[in-house]
């Protein structure tokens, strides 16, 4: 079968990974038979081949033997497919010269019987020489990179990057779908486990953010489409019209007074409180422009009003404002989109469409000074001050059914214990209950402060679960069980407080698609590699930071912020990009012309170009594919669409493919 | 769930043999999955990599049962999670008529299978490999597009 | 509209108003409710027990009756209607109950859960509506307090029933005010009533009905109706019942006397 | 006919005379009266051996390819299969419109001479007369009247496009000719009746009869590679080897090759000289695309995509229960 | 109190005979009680139905099958409703149920004490067979 091939010098590494993989397949055995395979010339194995000196022994052994290709069986290439790439590269081979065998995931961990484990390790290993034997050397092309970031999300993680990366020198835009920045942070009160004040430490940042040379912010927009590849994305941004001049206007809020229109419920105050047509978020939005809500607006509704356009000192009103499509390149994006909370008409035992059963996002707004209720905590309903106070936690988290959400919210331990020391804080006289499952409180400090709510404010907290809310008059009975002493118990509360699992936003999925990237069932942004590399995605260029990628509370979403700037100032920093060198290339001489491979392409990386090729002495004139490099992302779709076989993909070629199944079937 | 046990028993000399091919950035993730969960499944069950189930050609489905597998996978991203973003629809148009060609040229359904499996889904993965390799157990080893020549 | 019925054992003796009402004013409706030739009793209570099957027999007769006809099978009390409507969700997912069942049974051809089994008030919900409803009605309840008991057996388990929201159901408030009367919701109206636990300890059935007249009162009810023969009899032997003597009725009584068949 | 022989013979003199084009592919009678073929003439005096008669079966697109490489400016009469095939390389990029004018003829369908035979047993026909409801076979010493599905061929019978689709100028009025179109794929139907080692028998029996000519690839429209994979080392799936392998792979391979591309015009199988039913390939291929994908026919225009280079977000597939995700 | 002994292995069969009749996993469950919270007829229950999974966890199988417990359900499947692991409580207590009245002369009804029972003119049969199916076999 490898007709033409001149013999190899082929090293074959077969790697213990300690008793991983040596437990299942007889490692000595399968260097017997890699020895017999035609082209090896070397054949040995080691406990760990990935650590120094199981490397080391590789170049050794590349060196003496002076060998030209290199066959890894150990784990998957997707754990350490570089790491041997360098090390064969150090040697003098080049990196695309060597192949992995996958024996630990894909053997040894899946089977029980060491011989049939040994077996197919044999195989795999022999599939891997049969490629590595028609591997040719790959040299990496090159991209420019555009010095430009843009940040998806202007929360707390978006701010955070966006003030790293422009520090570092490198310009940045934040696109931000509200009408303000600051997001989820911006509606807490205080924070845990220091208790400042959220608004307190960051307002100045979104200060920072707005003054910033380098940092652009494009408020109440959305991304519309990405394209490109890192180093070069491109991407439209959807400006909605604001129907408000951002140079002309002042902030001085006459408008939003005099707003005639109040029906509309205030997303920043979670409903609790209404706001105008045209309205400001909240006291210390950035920028300080309001905007008019289309839905809501006499005027744009039925072209009467116009109020605010009269009253307008500086007229920076205007009704003819329409939404306005921009294009920017950027050579990085961050996404931090955030999160939500999940809608509870499903859990009609907590009562929740009754007044005084509220989300402990409500809570917040509640206690906050500039809040609903101007920092008086007081009911929904009557106004009254409560004086029994029912949190329950896990409402919708740890939760397997389709009410829920499987995982653990995170944060709510340490704010619902936040909630309840504030209220003690405030008004001793008020009796809390905390019903927990379990209380999770790891981070610094965090144990501390969840006991000092039990120890010095004597929170009330009951392990168990809430069964059901029975409003009665003015109070709520709250049927919950002590699972400690194994009594079933009522309270008569005046408020509970229902700490509502986080989930990912809905607008999440269709984000997703926009970047190319994944999620994982439950819609957050899946990271490259859970340990190793957490703050990526699987997309080159593409970072993630804060609640999008899972539940995080403010110091953890901050520290994955400062992460993702980083490797984006490291991106931004490189002058070139190398690209990845698997990428599919036209034999001209074989290429009819029919093109079908430009029209699958995703990338639209083929087009074509005339050529003239001698055919027997005689010039023939002709079409052909031709590939754009930079592009190609190496689907190889395009090497299915060509019929005979003219494209064909590097380091995944017709024939490496057709010698790996051969060897698997022998 | 395993099926190394019952396979045992159910036929000895007939070693039926899969040949996977799986999509660099989901379903060989997946198969990575099963292997970090220790999912159990049969050794017959041998992986190629490809960068995307777009990039599987209708020669290499042939190639292997010409050369002794009795069963074929091809596996990739669902439709919308492709990591080359629509490579995995091509897939979907192509082997629904490749899979009814073959069919109708005599080669079981159930020999030759495309499914979307996902990193995530390493239980997926194995049950998978697991059902194919019950399939292919009932019909037997595969005689069909096979090449007499082709032995060690 | 033609349907097959399920009457069941308590709708022929002692719930026989519960029965009558409805036929009735399904006649009066124009609704036709075709009962089934000799029906046998559905057992009362759903067998939980994987390995039963002989248990289910009777629910499968039934359905694959209905289904023959094509017709969808309708059903007025609430025990019936939650055995028979579970045996069906098995018969349709659970493939060795299918396989079973059919091995007794042996009917022309297996039945695999293609039928479908709905209650009197799903039937007016769905099929024949509300809005439609009200517009029949001859004598409203004008303003009658009337609160809504369901009990569990119409909402629990939600994923089978399929009945309403089992937390914070809705149908039977809807059916009230589409006769004219005001549907007071109060928070016990899907708490349980004990059941045939009253056969084995009143004192239970006592607490747990008691629970849900106080709450009833304290809205402001003056009558309870429900669909189930037990929670009627469970309710109104309840001391809270008689001490504020709130009347239990079944809700086809409601809609007999609005329709004027009464 | 004959006014159609005609006008082809005048329209080709012009064309010729005029400098319009350089050459003109038509048909010519050949040595048998139930034989016509392909015919290439450049000059003018010539134009009168070409004809158009009941056996001008043969798809002349293909051959464009090659005369076009030779000649600037090529004529050529077409009927409906031709035009669809003619589509079908344009979109392929193999020739260039602008190079052609073409002369459409609308087809009534031809007729198959071993239909004819059969029909006669061991009787030589002489003659075929169109009459008012059929034909008449005229041999020394009988006539026989027969109708057109008796001698037509089968292709010709359930022909989708009797009417050239695309053209410059169009010869006659066109034509309804959609005898059994429904019956299209009557055939393809029957195989997939039969269970999986019928099926596979069947096409065992088939292929085995593959003496790997060629031919049919050479006459297809839609097989126009410049260099076949077949011909292609490098591919490594070239094996010519007279083995039940790799007959089944290269007709699979062909069948698929011109999936979303094939234009049904029958060609592949009539000239296979061991009557390999390749038609039977090609039409479940476009069964199947009809079916999940929704209608297609190639070759109807040369720019609505084919069904394998493009998708829909909302497709299902053949192979999961639930059919796509 | 006595120390309560754990021998994962006493109860096996019962245990899984548990599994089979229910094919619910008491693993599932991780102990938040909102079973117990929400069940409405507590009052004369000697263990709470968390605990009942609890034992069962634990392997104390007589714990459970000599409980009240068991015969205080009403199977109102409010438990199964609100579990958010999915466990489906009421399938449990009824396999527990199962088990002990398959036993010879275990029944806690029997048919001819019903007649006791119908002096109660009003008492729907649906009750009476109710009963029989859950008290007796």
């Amino acid at each position: 079968m490898q007709g033409g091939i001149k013999l190899r010098k082929i090293g074959v590494f077969v790697c213990w990974c300690g008793s991983n993989i040596a437990a299942t397949v007889d490692v000595e055995q399968v260097v017997q038979e890699a020895n017999k395979m035609s082209g090896v010339a070397y054949a040995a194995d080691y406990q760990y081949m990935c650590s120094e000196i199981g490397q080391n022994m590789m170049k050794d052994a590349i060196l003496k033997h002076n060998l030209d290709r290199v066959v890894i069986a150990a784990c998957s290439p997707r754990m350490h497919e570089g790491t041997f790439r360098r090390a064969a590269e150090e040697s003098g081979i080049n990196p695309y010269l060597v192949e992995i065998a996958n024996i630990r995931e894909q053997c040894s961990w899946v089977h029980k019987d060491k011989k049939a484990g040994t077996e197919k390790a044999i195989a795999l290993t022999r599939a891997a020489v049969a490629k590595v034997t028609l591997n040719t050397e790959l040299i990496p092309g090159e991209i420019d990179v555009v010095k430009k970031a843009l940040i998806i999300g202007g929360g707390i993680a978006g701010i955070q990057a966006a003030l790293d990366i422009a520090d570092a020198g490198y310009k940045v835009d934040i696109v931000e779908k509200t009408p303000s920045i600051g997001g989820r942070m911006a509606q807490l009160d205080k924070t845990f486990p220091t208790l400042d004040c959220s608004a307190c430490i960051l307002t100045p940042k979104m200060v920072d953010a707005a003054r910033h040379p380098n940092i652009t912010l494009h408020t109440y927009s959305e991304v519309e489409k990405i394209s490109g590849y890192v180093g070069n994305f491109n991407v439209s941004i959807k400006k909605k019209a604001r129907y408000v001049d951002m140079d002309k206007c002042t902030g001085c809020r006459i408008c939003t007074e005099k707003c005639p229109s109040k029906k509309a419920k205030s997303e920043f105050e979670e409903g609790l409180k209404n706001r105008g047509a045209v309205y400001i978020p909240f006291a210390q939005a950035v920028p300080n422009v309001p905007v008019i809500d289309t839905d809501e607006c006499i005027k744009l509704k039925t072209g009467k009003c116009g109020l605010c356009e009269k009253l307008c000192p500086s007229g920076a009103i205007d009704f003819n404002q329409k939404d306005e499509m921009i294009t920017e390149e950027y050579g990085a994006i961050v996404v931090a989109s955030g999160y939500d909370i999940i809608d509870l008409d499903k859990f009609g035992e907590y009562q929740y469409d009754h007044p005084d059963v509220i989300t402990s996002l409500e809570f917040e707004r509640i206690t906050n000074a500039a809040g609903p209720t101007n920092g008086k905590f007081v009911r929904p309903s009557d106004g009254e001050k409560p004086k029994k106070v029912v949190f329950v936690q896990c409402v919708g988290s740890r939760d397997k059914t389709e009410r829920g959400k499987s995982y653990c919210s995170k944060i709510c331990c340490m704010y619902t214990a936040k909630h309840s020391m504030l209220i003690k804080e405030k008004y001793p006289d008020i009796e809390a209950y905390v019903f927990y499952i379990d209380v999770r409180t790891p981070g610094k400090n965090f144990d501390e402060f969840q006991r000092r709510a039990v120890e010095k404010y004597g929170v009330q907290y009951i392990k168990g679960m809430v069964g059901k809310i029975f409003p009665e008059g003015k109070k709520l009975m709250v049927h919950g069980v002590d699972t400690m002493s194994g009594e079933t118990l009522v309270i008569d509360a005046d408020m509970v407080v229902l700490a509502a699992a986080t989930k990912a936003k809905s607008d999440a999925v269709d984000l997703k698609r926009k970047l190319n990237i994944s999620t994982d069932i439950n819609n957050f942004f899946t990271e490259a590699h859970p340990k190793l590399r957490p703050v990526e995605t699987a997309s080159a260029g593409i970072y993630l930071a804060g609640a999008c990628q899972g539940p995080k509370d403010i110091p953890e979403t901050v520290a994955q912020s400062s992460a993702a700037a980083a490797k984006v100032i490291g991106l931004l920093n490189k002058s070139k990009l190398v690209n990845n060198p698997c990428v599919s290339a036209v034999d001209e001489s074989l290429c009819s012309g029919c093109l079908a491979c430009t029209e699958m392409c995703p990338y639209d990386a083929i087009s074509f170009k005339n050529i003239e090729i001698d055919d027997h002495g005689q010039k023939i004139k002709k079409v052909v594919a031709d590939v754009n490099e930079a592009l190609c992302h190496g689907c190889g779709g395009c090497t299915v669409t060509c019929r005979p076989g003219a494209i064909d993909l590097k380091g995944f070629t017709n024939k490496q493919i057709l010698a790996e199944v051969d060897a698997i079937c022998r | 769930m395993s099926l190394d046990s019952n396979i045992a028993n159910k036929n000895e000399e007939f070693k039926p043999l899969i040949v996977a091919f799986c999509c660099n950035w989901c379903s060989y993730a997946g198969a990575d999955l099963a292997g970090t969960s220790r999912l159990k499944y049969p050794a017959n069950v041998k992986i190629i990599r490809v960068p995307c189930s777009c990039r599987v050609n209708l020669n290499f489905v042939l190639r292997a049962f010409q050369h002794g597998a009795d069963g074929v996978v091809i596996a990739g991203c669902h439709p919308g999670d492709c990591h080359y973003s629509t490579g995995n629809y091509h897939t979907r148009r192509r082997f629904s008529l490749i899979t009814n060609l073959t069919e109708y040229i005599g080669i079981e359904k159930e020999r030759f299978k495309v499914d979307w499996i996902s990193a995530a889904e390493g239980n997926k993965f194995a049950t998978v490999m697991n059902d194919i390799l019950e399939d292919v157990y009932k019909l037997g080893p595969n005689k069909k597009l096979r090449d007499a020549r082709w032995k060690i | 509209m033609k349907y097959s019925y399920y009457p069941g054992c308590t709708l022929k003796t002692k719930a026989q108003e519960l029965e009558k009402f409805a036929l009735d004013s399904a006649n009066e409706l124009g609704i036709e409710l075709i009962e089934q030739k000799d029906w046998q009793c559905c057992g009362a209570v759903y067998p939980m027990g994987e390995d039963e099957i002989v248990t289910k027999l009777s629910s499968v007769r039934s359905l694959a009756a209905a289904k023959d006809r094509n017709e969808k099978l309708v059903t007025l009390c609430s025990a019936c209607h939650h055995v028979i409507k579970r045996v069906n969700e098995d018969m349709k997912k659970k493939v060795e109950v299918r396989e079973k069942v059919n091995n007794y049974l042996q009917l022309e051809n297996d039945y695999k859960g293609e039928g479908e089994v709905i209650h009197f008030l799903e039937m007016m919900r769905d099929d024949f509506g509300f809005e439609q409803l009200s517009k029949k009605i001859k004598k409203s309840l004008n303003g009658r307090k009337i609160g809504a008991y369901y009990g569990c057996l119409l909402l629990r388990p939600e994923k089978d029933m399929k009945f309403d929201d089992s937390e914070n159901p809705i149908i039977m408030e809807n059916f009230i005010e589409a006769l004219g009367g005001v549907a007071i919701k109060y928070p016990y109206r899907t708490e349980c009533c004990g059941g045939y636990l009253v056969t084995e300890n009143k004192s239970i059935t006592e607490e747990m009905t008691n629970n849900i007249i106080r709450s009833a009162v304290m809205n402001g009810i003056e009558e309870i109706v429900t669909a189930c023969p037990l929670c009627k009899y469970n309710l109104e032997n309840s001391h809270q019942a008689k001490k504020n003597n709130v009347s239990v009725v079944y809700f086809t009584e409601l809609l007999a006397e609005s329709l004027n068949v009464k | 006919m004959e006014n159609i022989t005609k006008k082809i013979r005048a329209i080709a003199k012009q064309a010729l005379i005029n400098k319009d084009v350089d050459k003109i592919l038509g048909w010519k009678k050949g040595d048998l009266w139930s034989e016509s073929y392909p015919a290439f003439i450049t000059k003018a005096e010539e134009a009168d051996t070409l004809i158009w008669d009941l056996f001008c079966i043969n798809n002349l697109s293909k051959f464009l390819i090659k005369e076009l490489q030779k000649h600037d400016k090529i004529g050529i009469f077409i009927k409906g299969c031709d035009s669809t095939s003619f589509n079908q390389l344009l979109k392929d990029h193999r020739i260039n419109r602008d190079d052609v004018v073409l002369y459409g003829i609308p087809c009534e369908g031809m007729v198959n001479p071993e239909k004819i035979k059969k029909i006669m047993l061991n009787d030589r026909v002489t003659g075929i007369k169109k009459s008012e409801n059929g034909f008449t076979l005229t041999s020394k010493n009988k006539t026989k009247d027969v109708s057109g599905e008796e001698i037509k061929y089968d292709k010709c019978i359930t022909c989708i496009s009797p009417n050239p689709v695309v053209y410059d100028e169009l010869l006659g009025d066109e034509v309804k000719n959609k005898e059994r179109e429904e019956e299209r794929f009557k055939g393809v139907e029957e195989i997939e009746a039969m269970t999986p080692d019928e099926r596979y028998e069947f096409w065992k029996g088939e292929f085995q009869r593959c003496i790997r000519c060629n031919a049919c690839r050479d006459i297809c429209p839609a097989c126009s590679c410049v260099k076949c994979v077949f011909e292609n080392q490098n591919a490594e799936i070239s094996g010519k080897a007279k083995t039940e392998d790799e007959d089944s792979f290269f007709h699979i391979v062909r069948a698929y090759h011109v999936a979303g591309r094939c234009v049904d015009c029958g060609e592949c199988a009539r000239v296979c000289p061991a009557g390999i039913p390749l038609d039977l390939l090609n039409r479940k291929i476009i069964k199947d695309i009809n079916e999940v994908y929704g209608e297609f026919n190639a070759g109807f225009d040369s720019i609505t995509p084919a069904p394998l280079v493009t998708f829909k977000l909302e497709d299902t597939d053949t192979f999961s229960k639930q059919g796509g995700k | 109190m006595k120390k309560m002994k754990i021998t994962p292995d006493k109860y096996e069969n019962e245990l899984l005979q548990i599994k089979k009749i229910s094919s619910e996993m008491v693993n599932d469950c991780m102990q938040c009680g909102k079973c117990t919270a929400g069940c409405p007829a507590t009052l004369e229950m000697d263990l709470l139905p968390h605990q009942i999974i609890r034992y069962l966890q634990l392997g104390q199988f007589h714990k459970v099958i000599e409980s009240k417990t068991i015969w205080s359900c009403a199977s109102c499947f409010t438990c199964a409703a609100r579990c958010p692991r999915g466990v489906d409580l009421a399938k449990l207590m009824e396999a527990i149920r199962l088990i002990s009245l398959r036993k010879k002369g275990n029944n806690r009804l029997n048919v001819e004490d019903v007649s006791q029972l119908m002096t109660d003119q009003k008492m729907p049969q649906q009750a009476i067979v109710s009963a029989l199916r859950k008290y007796s076999k």
